[in-house]
């Protein structure tokens, strides 16, 4: 493969990078390599027209009111609502519950759901791999109902330890929460497989798919998930907004997690009547601009198409692999078999944030520390932080040659 | 009965009579008519068992089936919702609970019910057809068993 | 006062509407006439651009990141958190939590701080006159602590009793939770009387500020309140954030909220050490768009200056109030001495639905039901809902007399 | 010793090395150098108590009275914070306390160190900027005491 031009016809790179205002940028004199995408991805101009619009044209609270505007307005959440649910497979759309993002979602259902199922002695499994917005609230919910949280291990290529995780599983556990892409090693878990061998037991599984969403299909009627949440900004939409999926059975069981406008049916000064799924779990004035622009994410990953960009970052991955073996001294943190685009890695003898620092002044962006995943760099790799670079598929192969022109450059300067 | 007008005719009557108003003012105050004349449910079927969800009025509905026929009353606290559920039941009333079930009711939107008859009745128009088509749902059932 | 020109110089209506795009629509046929701010404000130019910017230039995620975006956007959404707390007068930036909205920031105080003061057979005050986001809160932590719930009456204008209050308090009083301009009646209650007669008692007060910040200056160092809440999108902000404001003494003593990314300054697998104020309360990605953009919608109201928008507004109230005296068969729910712009009526024997439904056809947007305040409507007022006209300093005399014709159309078609 | 070369004079003397240098990449290669200069803090001093807060790469700090004069010692794992802290030290360690207070540190601007350092840095840098002046206040209290 000639490493400077792809063969994904279906995807026109020059084209679809016009869409992103943002990646004309300069940064230090040169044109913005942006490799900071697992953080956030950058926005296409429908995406950010869509805002525009939405505020220039129908703004207006949604639901209960009998206006013009605000009846429109309730009629693009509820279709973005719609979307999303074919987005991920969803039986009803009462299971599609707009979060404020992927931690929100995991924080619902830590507390309406984990406080249902997990007791004092009781047991949940996550892994070694966790973002922080999936290990500390277990970590809170196991400490206050005094149960157990069980991590499952990583082996040294970063990927999750299948028979252990089988060993650990017992009559005391209640909940397995497992990231579906590793923010911070790019590893693909088994998620199916989990789920599997957990339901088998019947225990409930929740999903963690904030890298899922960007870079794959999901969906959540084959998986079979009991929860899975995402964060609209990584996923070329607004931030500010994120979905919660959960199976209807759950949902109805769940005690509402906020309180207040929206959420109800009825309210007397004695007693509330909760509404129906999936405005049950929705208190409050939704953010109705952000979780309409979500449809129009979702549109233009459907554009683009998943597989499409599937194959152009897998190519991306490739070339930077390419491109990094050659470089030596650089070790990568997290060398899955089933990865997505994504490289963590340091330069023997040089801290991340040197790397970063420097790189930054050649207008590339990366990210330098723990990812959110203190535990897994710190107490399981040892390391006082990464460099990761992290591929969206508007990332050229250029860009990825300047990033290694620029690990070069850093190794000269600093060892 | 059903023979002589079927739903779909009923539907095009409707459409007809619409079609000769030509502003939404008109519309409404035929519509407002209908409310008014309206048949009024019995006092015993205002009661939340008979109330329609997801109305912003009050709306009450029942059905009773007699020779195999299906006959809606309905009441609300609302004049124009009076009236949407008027047209509602002059055209499924009477009916076979089956053919109740098959109505696509596309006439609401031909006489452009959806556009002008204020926005959020979109929900409520929804519901009450919905309610409309569970009791033909729960006597179609008893029909066949 | 000639009912159609404003004394207001200050302002130039003519001009400032130009900022609003979707006050040029037409709804069947006619222009807009917007009525229903209380619900949400419309947005100038300002903000719906300074969104596209932040998405166009600087999007990245906050804190953490080394590279120049990342920096860039750290330091706009922290800007934007000094000018919320100069807007609000609060002592220090860390007292400034970015939240969903007003309902999520009374969620906050009342689950994590609600839960530590609140203990059975205790007591928490609200009013008759809360929003359902400042009622349900509060009866589901009053259930789940056994404690009681008890309502500070309100009276036939629509003011909070006084006297009543003064004998509700009494050493099992714990906290008190009071809006500051009701949503549904207009009324400016005396919060700063209600936080001074708590104090004596040594009862911490919250304010839900939610109509208050649109429509007047909110110090809430004269105030001394101990929580203040309100939401971005009813100030001309964007949707999906809000302000929490809370004493630092208080938001120390309190758990946090959420748990993920960005609240936590450690973590291991077996324990977490929690950041400093205001992010131990800002789990995971914020809205990072639309807390800047936040800090867009405070400059321009202090662009237009809040005396300006309160004189413009109570001329409109003014106005409004002259025509609807001239009408006949119209009653008016809530007649305080002390108003914002909003007129809460009903006319007699005709359904508000069917007035709202009506008025729509002309263009007019009201609002019509409970409005949130279902108790208050229903139980207190006896009323099957209300239609409810909320002026903004953008409306015109000339909307308003249109919304007085419509009425007597209304009337017309109806009676 | 402070009368012949004061904060100011030192803040200017680094500014004018600075200005030497007409490209980012000739700034960070002395400030490296800087760095890898930098006095070695005594193990004893690495750990939490001593460790600035806020910045990403870990930092020790630490300070010693002598003769009525602040010196600093500090260390870090990254080697451009490294050659920060340096500067920083080059400039305020051997003042009194109060000089060191009232130093405006207004050369870190100068020499370009916020826009062409790496970001976060500002972070980072206010950090120890912070702690180090906490160490004056900490000992201008005891002077006067
Ligand atoms: C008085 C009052 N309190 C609370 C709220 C809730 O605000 P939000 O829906 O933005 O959370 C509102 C607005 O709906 C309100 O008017
Ligand atoms: C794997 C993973 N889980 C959870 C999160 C949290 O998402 P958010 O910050 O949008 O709530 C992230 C992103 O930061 C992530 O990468």
């Amino acid at each position: 493969m000639d490493a400077h031009t792809s063969n994904i016809e279906s995807i026109d790179i020059t084209k679809i990078r016009e869409e992103f205002p943002i990646l004309l940028r300069k940064i230090s004199g040169q044109p913005i390599a942006y490799f900071d995408n697992a953080a956030t991805s950058q926005k296409p101009l429908s995406v950010i027209n869509a805002i525009s619009e939405y505020y220039e044209t129908i703004n207006s609270n949604v639901h209960r009111g009998i206006h013009t505007l605000s009846e429109e307005a309730t009629e693009a959440y509820e279709n973005s609502r719609e979307k999303v649910r074919r987005f991920i497979n969803a039986q009803s759309s009462g299971e599609i519950v707009f979060t404020k993002g992927t931690t929100d979602g995991i924080n619902l259902v830590a507390s309406s759901f984990g406080t249902n199922v997990v007791g004092e002695g009781d047991e949940v499994i996550i892994s070694e791999m966790e973002h922080h917005s999936n290990l500390v609230p277990w970590q809170n919910l196991c400490e206050s109902r005094r149960a157990k949280l069980k991590y499952i291990p990583v082996n040294d290529k970063g990927e999750l330890m299948m028979d252990e995780f089988r060993t650990m599983i017992n009559e005391k556990t209640k909940l397995i929460s497992v990231v579906y892409v590793s923010n911070s090693l790019g590893t693909v878990n088994p998620i199916s497989e989990i789920i599997e061998i957990a339901h088998s037991f019947n225990i409930p599984v929740l999903v963690d798919a904030a890298q899922a969403a960007p870079h794959m299909k999901i969906d959540v009627s084959t998986l079979d998930c009991d929860f899975l949440a995402f964060s609209g900004h990584k996923m070329y939409g607004p931030t500010g907004i994120g979905i919660l999926y959960g199976k209807e059975k759950h949902l109805e069981s769940m005690p509402p997690y906020q309180f207040g406008g929206e959420m109800i049916k009825s309210v007397t000064y004695d007693n509330t009547v909760f509404n129906v799924l999936p405005y049950k779990f929705e208190a409050g004035t939704p953010n109705i601009a952000g979780a309409i622009v979500l449809g129009t994410a979702v549109d233009f990953m459907e554009r683009l198409g998943h597989e499409n960009i599937h194959n152009r970052e897998m190519e991306l991955l490739a070339h930077a692999n390419k491109l990094f073996s050659e470089i030596g001294d650089i070790r990568i943190i997290g060398t899955a078999e089933n990865k997505t685009s994504l490289i963590s890695f340091i330069i023997n003898g040089i801290h991340p944030y040197d790397t970063g620092s420097i790189l930054d002044n050649f207008g590339i962006a990366v990210r330098t520390g723990f990812h959110c995943t203190q535990p897994l760099i710190e107490q399981r790799f040892k390391l006082p932080g990464t460099v990761r670079a992290s591929f969206a598929f508007y990332n050229t192969f250029e860009e990825i040659d300047r990033l290694a022109a620029g690990i070069r450059k850093v190794k000269s300067m600093l060892l | 009965m059903t023979e002589t007008k079927t739903i779909r005719q009923k539907e095009d009557q409707i459409t007809d009579d619409f079609s000769l108003f030509d502003d939404w003012m008109s519309k409404y105050e035929y519509i407002i008519e209908l409310g008014k004349k309206l048949p009024l449910i019995d006092e015993t079927y205002r009661n939340e068992s008979y109330e329609v969800k997801g109305c912003q009025s009050k709306v009450w509905l029942n059905a009773e089936l007699k020779d195999g026929l299906l006959y809606y009353k309905a009441d609300s606290d609302a004049v124009i919702t009076k009236g949407i559920i008027s047209l509602l039941i002059e055209v499924l009333s009477g009916n076979k609970p089956e053919d109740i079930l098959n109505a696509d009711m596309d006439f609401i939107n031909k006489i452009g019910l959806k556009e002008h008859l204020s926005p959020n009745r979109a929900n409520g128009l929804n519901a009450m057809i919905n309610k409309m088509k569970n009791f033909a749902l729960k006597y179609s059932g008893e029909n066949v068993n």
